[in-house]
């Protein structure tokens, strides 16, 4: 290099000769974390993910990695009681994002502008064949997962029409039938084989299905009501709430009534509770041994109903008895006059596991012509007598591989520990992963989900407080059997709710990295950034301050320690 | 001009050994240089440059020249900022730069000016220089420049003492801060005297505008320069940047430390033209000084057990803050994007190189 | 070599008198220098300024020790002590004043020739500055520079109308002294 | 064409023939008509330049350097008290090689306070590392200005013309001030490449650690050494368009086997020259007038020094506890010399003092009786001052 002596002058930018990078003992790295939203969906979507895409207003983009994890956004997005907004790290600041409204809009928008699902990998002529039973949400979720990952799948179905539970048992005022019509009718055209009117131990059997198939997949769902009774005592006329709501939905009946007692705490609870006061009668009184949400409760003991569902029933004049359980059933004859009531709450006990503890003292009597048990189902043993054994539910692990059955899964209600349409929805995609390792690639399949990240990780200076989109309700005066409760958000609703998006545990490509770096050792680039950031760091010239990380408002920049 | 003086032009050029841009140097990581080179803002202050760790002089100095862009001439004081930028044979500008000696970056600026003038160039000049450079030691130059209305921005970089000496106090130290010359002890508690109210000295000159801010906030940052630039006429930015070393405070912790400096009304954000008050950045929730001060060493012995001079000196600061935020207005009137709170709200970017 | 010292109060213009007269000097061809003697003093007080004149260049640059001719722009400054110390033998000194040559030589023991500068300058300038009319009457009495010389420096420090009435004033005192009565001294003194 | 005119105002004619870009100046006496003259110059639209009256003699160096780097020829005036003020900047102008040209009006340095001519303020600056022209006359100072533009711009090295404040600055005699066409055709325009540009930006001023300094300092040692040639170069093309000449580096007067020589600089040696003339001394003498003090011309001295026995080198300042210090550095430039002459060193003509033609004579008698060690304030009147004082 010629020497600029005279003067003693230098070149424009020719600091880049020397590396400060050797003053580092620390470097900043991209750690991906889960974001709470994905960490507590049960289908397995990346919320943070999709929201990222509709925040650049990428919007086919967004539904496209929203179904990866779940091919039902427009239904999910209804139904699910949406674990990924008590998970979000909003919630802590002002509130959560309204992902369900986001996903929702998103599925309505695929319907509407019929957009294509992905198909990663198209299956060969050779390829493994899964028989699917039940078509209800896990089952078209398995068969979907199956498509997109090369495998055959037909789906074997006892009723005339797929959906399950979906069709039978939701209210219509809370998934319109065109919606889930318009779903399924996509999913299916991706080229699922679809068997209805078969039902299994009658028109078709496992053993069968095990040898056609190279793999069988059970979503049967939960068919068996569970025996019920108050310290011994049944009402003549009883019907289980499931029972009702699946009439109410093939045909409107309704069982007459003035003064009910529903016994239980789950959506079928609130559901046929509200279709029995909007249908006239005078009380309805949902006794729960769970809590109501709020303060006072432990996560694990409120009350398992999607909250707007709770709120919507509570303005309609649904009684809510919270922390409470029948006792006795007032009885004339065979018929219910009233019930006894009891206070109690889930407490520690010596053994450190919590229960349920009645206090004695707090006994009250309700008026009423009829108790409706909604305290669950099982599965119905019926053609999977051999594999069930003699319990209610399967019991498969995380992947839902039944143990010492080769090439035999089961997933969804049948579980017994799941309960949601998401978490069927879930258990079917896990399943199909598990096959497609399994029968195309001959290996075990993948899973180390990421940690989650927590409030305190993030920088909260970079955001503002703000209000949660509300999407428009029905006045209770105007709601009817049929007409959807909740509407869907505006575009700018959806854009602005968007905004909100901590971008928990992932690059929200805010430029404050780059913007901050004293050093100018941040790069911006979306190509060479390969962690799916948009930045890389220059680590010939990072001085390891750590400015980056701790000004990272996602928490996706990480310290360590450099290589001795 | 005549073929003689033609010739000894030549002559003279040849004689301006300047080498081939390192640019060319087939020895450079090409591949790295493509993504350097494709940023999509202008570097006006490269990498390799010799600032501390989490200096909040160097970023505050990357945004000014960021802003500004390449048609524009530095003049810089001596300084923490000159000594870490140009290490000969090496400099970390892209810009015309130079450095004269600590009191006189305003006068220097004043004569490129002059030049740019002379030559009927419209190239903008930036004068710059830290806090003793321009409070202290400098200030009677850049007194001079403003009054005689050179078309100067100057930007000074207050990281409140005389650093690169080794942290000895300033005119712009604030009051009870340690500094090397201003330690606490039995008879004094840091720093006896109040920090210089510069920017009411510099409003007086009546110059078109006059603005404080903060390296926490760069959007404002650089909004006030490209304003001060769009200005004809002598224009100032104080800009408020952390020193990791003399405040005792980790690196990675600048601009937290800023940005608290601005939140609990310390170093209020305002900007003035001819001398009045035409804008000031509201403070939406106002911090108490303690979460300030308790991230500095320099104010470690206002922390101090069993000392009534501590919590004296404490609420001293406090009633400081509390003062700047009615003198100046700060006190926000309801949520505003471009306050305390809003002004550094990050949003997903889409713009890719 | 004519070496000549000019005594005046601050703001009566006595470096310019020594400069117009220097200019003249250079107006006819002649070398000149004209010099104040560097001082600290405000208005009003004594000052003093010196011209050399001559027909080869004029290297020396030391102070007018032992001048051919004092020129005293106010009369009051005869007062002070050894004002006219130096004075070459014979060498001839000019008064402001309004007595008459007899009178102000009587009064101080000393051959002087009177010229009442301030009132002919009022009289022809409309401003009480003596230094024109005394420099006109020096140059009738000396003959070293033709008065169109002074004429002429004066038109380059002066325009208009305050340059025709400064040419006035130089006619009004050329002709208020006796023509020609320095003229041996001076020609002794630059010899 | 000739004039009459005061110094002040001939050198604010001559800066204006050299077409400045930029002028900043802050007034001290006697510097003063030289920034009045040109501000005159300015305000009448004779002189076409960018004009900054700073608010210091600090900023005034400041300022003048900042135009040059940013590709303006540029001069600036100053005196006493204010060179001390700039001596920072002078230094930072130098090390930078920027090329700018100063009229040192030269007076004494305070305390006490002296407004009068004598040459305290430039040599306490010869360190600087500036070129130091002294002028003998008003003449010399106008063409020592023009060339001092064309030396400072071919060398990269800063030009200090001297002139004696008053002696010079405030005397009126007759100066030829060069045409505008014969200046431009003497005088490029600013060729100075190393400047701030956006276009090839560059960093002006950068540390240099102590593997480097030494020969930073080497070099700009050279570049004055050399410098010496472009001097001597200046005053001979001058001398070919003018006829004016003022012997490059120094002058000689008086016979060529003299044995004793007086060096002065500035414009005591007119003085001395008359005197010389008019009642040159008994033995033989001549006068050596130093034009260029930086750099020292030690061949030029040594030459100017053959065959003389005694020389005496009158100055007109003094290093308190040493002595002279223009006399010292010949003492040093001799000591190479075969058969060099004793030196004897006096300063004279302090703070204004007068110096009367006779001094010429008094000197070279002195010198007789002198020990060549010696050093005295020459014109001192001891008997001024008390007993233990003298």
């Amino acid at each position: 290099m010629v020497t600029l002596t005279r003067g003693t002058y230098a070149l424009s930018g020719t600091s880049l000769a020397f590396k400060t990078g050797t003053w580092r003992v620390e470097r900043p790295v991209h750690k991906h974390w889960a974001a709470p939203c994905h960490a507590a969906c049960p289908a397995g979507e990346d919320a943070q993910a999709w929201i990222a895409k509709v925040q650049e207003k990428k919007l086919q983009q967004a539904w496209e990695i929203l179904v990866s994890a779940n091919p039902m956004p427009a239904v999910t997005g209804r139904v699910c009681p949406h674990p990924c907004e008590q998970g979000c790290n909003r919630g802590s600041y002002d509130q959560p994002i309204a992902i369900h409204n986001l996903e929702r809009f998103l599925g309505d928008e695929a319907i509407r502008n019929n957009w294509a699902y992905p198909v990663p990998k198209k299956a060969k002529a050779s390829a493994p064949t899964v028989a699917i039973v039940g078509a209800g949400p896990t089952g078209i979720s398995a068969a979907y997962h199956c498509i997109r990952l090369g495998l055959k799948p037909t789906i074997f179905e006892a009723l005339p029409e797929a959906g399950g539970l979906l069709r039978s048992a939701i209210p219509m005022t809370r998934l319109p039938r065109d919606v889930l019509d318009a779903e399924l009718e996509r999913i299916f055209a991706l080229g699922i084989e679809f068997k209805p009117r078969h039902r299994l131990g009658r028109d078709i059997n496992l053993e069968e299905l095990r040898q056609d198939y190279d793999a069988v997949y059970l979503g049967p769902g939960c068919q068996r009501s569970k025996e019920w009774s108050v310290a011994g005592a049944v009402p003549g006329d009883l019907a289980d709430g499931l029972h009702l709501l699946k009439e109410w939905v093939d045909h409107g009946g309704v069982p007459n009534t003035k003064k009910v007692v529903i016994h239980g705490g789950g959506n079928t609870a609130m559901d046929i509770a509200r279709v029995l006061k909007r249908h006239g009668a005078e009380e309805v009184h949902l006794v729960t041994a769970s809590g109501l949400p709020g303060p006072d409760t432990a996560p694990d003991d409120i009350l398992n109903v999607v909250p707007r569902e709770l709120e919507e029933g509570v303005e309609e004049g649904v009684i809510m008895h919270p922390h409470a359980n029948l006792k006795r059933l007032l009885m004339r004859g065979s018929k219910l006059v009233g019930v006894e009531m009891v206070s109690l709450k889930k407490l520690p006990t010596a053994s450190g596991r919590k229960a349920r503890v009645s206090f004695e003292g707090t006994e009250r009597v309700l008026d009423a012509d009829i108790v409706i048990p909604c305290i669950g189902e099982a599965v119905d043993p019926e053609g999977m007598e051999r594999v069930l054994g003699g319990s209610n539910y399967f019991r498969p692990d995380d992947w839902g591989r039944l143990s010492g059955q080769d090439n035999l899964l089961a997933g969804g209600d049948a579980r017994g520990d799941r309960g949601t349409v998401s978490a069927a929805v879930g258990d079917g995609r896990k399943a199909a992963i598990a096959l497609a390792a399994k029968l195309i690639d001959g290996v075990e399949p993948e899973g180390a989900p990421r940690q989650p990240i927590d409030i305190a990780s993030l920088n909260l200076n970079y955001f503002q407080k703000g209000t949660r989109a509300k999407a428009p309700t029905l006045p209770v005066e105007e709601r009817t059997d049929h007409a959807e409760i909740e509407g869907s958000l505006e575009w700018s609703q959806v854009s602005a709710e968007g905004e909100r998006c901590f971008s928990c545990g992932n690059c929200l490509a805010c430029d404050n990295c780059w913007t901050y770096c004293p050093d100018n050792a941040v790069l911006k680039t979306a190509d060479v950034a390969v962690d799916g950031s948009h930045y890389v760091f220059d680590y010939d010239f990072c001085k390891g301050c750590g400015l980056c990380a701790t000004e990272c408002p996602c928490g996706y920049i990480e310290m360590i320690g450099e290589p001795e | 001009m005549n073929a003689k003086h033609a010739d000894r032009l030549a002559e003279l050029r040849a004689k301006f050994d300047r080498p081939p841009s390192w640019k060319d140097d087939p020895k450079e990581d090409k591949e790295r240089q493509t993504i350097r080179e494709r940023q999509p803002r202008f570097r006006g202050l490269e990498a390799g440059h010799r600032a501390c760790q989490g200096c909040g002089e160097a970023l505050a100095a990357r945004l000014v020249t960021e802003a500004a862009g390449p048609d524009v001439i530095l003049t810089n004081a001596t300084g923490c900022l000159e000594v870490f930028t140009t290490p000969w044979p090496q400099s970390a500008w892209r810009v015309p730069w130079m450095h004269s000696l600590f009191e006189n970056s305003a006068a220097i600026a004043s004569g490129v000016e002059a030049a740019m003038k002379a030559q009927g160039k419209s190239t903008k000049v930036i004068a710059m220089g830290g806090d003793g450079g321009t409070f202290d030691i400098g200030f009677q130059a850049l007194s001079g420049m403003l009054e005689r209305d050179h078309d100067v921005l100057y930007v000074c970089y207050d990281n409140e003492a005389y650093m690169n000496t080794g942290i000895q106090r300033s005119g712009s130290t604030p009051h009870a801060a340690m500094t090397t010359t201003s330690p606490p002890g039995k008879e004094r508690m840091g720093k006896r005297h109040l920090k210089k109210d510069l920017l009411s000295i510099i409003a007086a000159h009546h110059i078109p505008y006059a603005a404080s801010a903060s390296v926490a906030y760069p959007r404002d940052v650089t909004r006030k320069v490209r304003r001060a630039l769009s200005i004809e006429g002598p224009t100032f930015l104080l800009i408020h940047c952390p020193c990791p070393l003399g405040w005792g405070h980790d690196g990675a912790r600048t601009i937290e430390v800023a940005r608290l400096a601005v939140q609990t009304g310390l170093f209020p954000l305002v900007e003035l033209e001819r001398g009045a008050i035409t804008g000031v950045m509201p403070i939406r929730d106002q911090k108490p000084i303690t979460d300030y001060l308790g991230l500095q060493n320099r104010f470690r012995h206002l922390f101090a057990k069993n000392d009534h001079r501590a919590e004296e000196e404490r609420e001293h600061l406090q009633a400081i803050a509390d003062y700047n935020i009615a003198i100046y207005g700060l006190a926000a009137d309801g949520d505003d994007p471009l306050d305390s709170e809003g002004a550094d709200t990050v949003h997903r970017c889409a713009i890719v190189p | 070599m004519i070496e000549i010292r000019i005594h005046g109060r601050g703001g009566q213009g006595n470096v310019v008198a020594a400069y117009l007269l220097a200019t003249a000097a250079f107006e006819a061809g002649l070398y000149c220098q004209a010099f104040p003697a560097f001082g600290a003093e405000r208005r009003g007080a004594p000052v003093v300024a010196f011209v050399r004149i001559g027909k080869q260049k004029i290297l020396r640059r030391n102070e007018v020790k032992e001048p051919a001719f004092l020129i005293i722009q106010d009369p009051t400054l005869l007062h002070e002590k050894g004002l006219t110390t130096g004075l070459m033998k014979g060498g001839g000194i000019l008064v402001n004043t309004k007595l008459t040559s007899g009178d102000i030589s009587a009064a101080h023991g000393e051959e002087m020739i009177a010229l009442p500068a301030t009132g002919m300058a009022v009289e022809a300038v409309g401003r009480p500055v003596p230094n024109v009319a005394l420099l006109s009457a020096f140059l009738s009495l000396t003959g070293i520079v033709p008065h169109t010389a002074l004429r002429k420096a004066l038109s380059g420090r002066f325009k208009g109308e305050v340059l025709d009435k400064n040419l006035n004033l130089v006619e009004m005192a050329a002709k208020a002294v006796d023509k020609g009565l320095w003229k041996e001294v001076a020609h002794a003194a630059s010899a | 064409m000739r004039q009459a005119l005061e110094g002040s105002q001939a050198i604010a004619q001559a800066v204006s023939r050299c077409r400045p870009g930029v002028v900043a100046a802050y007034p001290i006496t006697p510097q003063t008509h030289i920034v009045e003259n040109i501000s005159k110059l300015v305000a009448d639209g004779d002189l076409k330049t960018e004009l900054v009256s700073v608010e210091s003699e600090f900023s005034a160096a400041s300022v003048v350097l900042g135009s040059a780097c940013a590709g303006s020829r540029s001069y600036t005036a100053s005196s006493s008290q204010g060179i001390m003020l700039m001596s920072e900047v002078l230094y930072n102008i130098s090390g930078l090689r920027v090329p700018v040209v100063l009229t040192c009006a030269n007076r004494a340095v305070g305390a006490p306070l002296s407004i009068w001519n004598d040459h305290q303020d430039s040599m306490a600056v010869r360190d600087s590392g500036w070129i130091q022209l002294y002028c003998v006359d008003n003449q010399e100072a106008v063409d020592t200005t023009i060339q001092a533009f064309r030396i400072s711009e071919e060398t990269e090295i800063p030009v200090m013309v001297c002139m004696d404040g008053f002696i010079l600055t405030h005397t009126l005699e007759v100066v030829d001030i060069p045409d505008q066409a014969l200046v431009d055709k003497y005088l490029p325009p600013f060729a100075f490449k190393r400047i701030l540009d956006p276009k090839q930006p560059i960093s002006i001023g950068t540390l240099v650690a102590p593997d480097f300094f030494a020969e930073v300092r080497h070099s700009q040692h050279q570049a004055m050494l050399k410098s010496e040639k472009a001097i001597i170069e200046a005053d001979r093309d001058w001398k070919k368009l003018t006829r004016r000449g003022y012997g490059g580096l120094l002058s000689e007067k008086g016979p060529k086997d003299a044995k004793v020589g007086v060096m002065t600089l500035g414009s005591i040696g007119g003085t001395l020259a008359e005197a010389l003339d008019t009642q040159p001394p008994r033995r033989k003498t001549k006068l050596i007038n130093l034009r260029c003090f930086r750099p020292l011309p030690v061949a030029a001295i040594q030459k100017a020094c053959e065959g003389l026995t005694d020389l005496i080198v009158a100055e007109r300042a003094i290093s308190p506890g040493l002595g002279g210090i223009v006399g010292n550095e010949i003492r040093a430039a001799l000591a190479g010399m075969k058969k060099a002459p004793k030196v004897h060193n006096v300063a004279v003509g302090l703070g204004g003092r007068d110096v009367p033609l006779e001094t010429l004579n008094d000197l070279v008698d002195w010198a007789k009786t002198a020990p060549d060690t010696s050093f005295s304030v020459f014109d001192a009147k001891l008997d001024k001052l008390p007993k233990e004082d003298r």
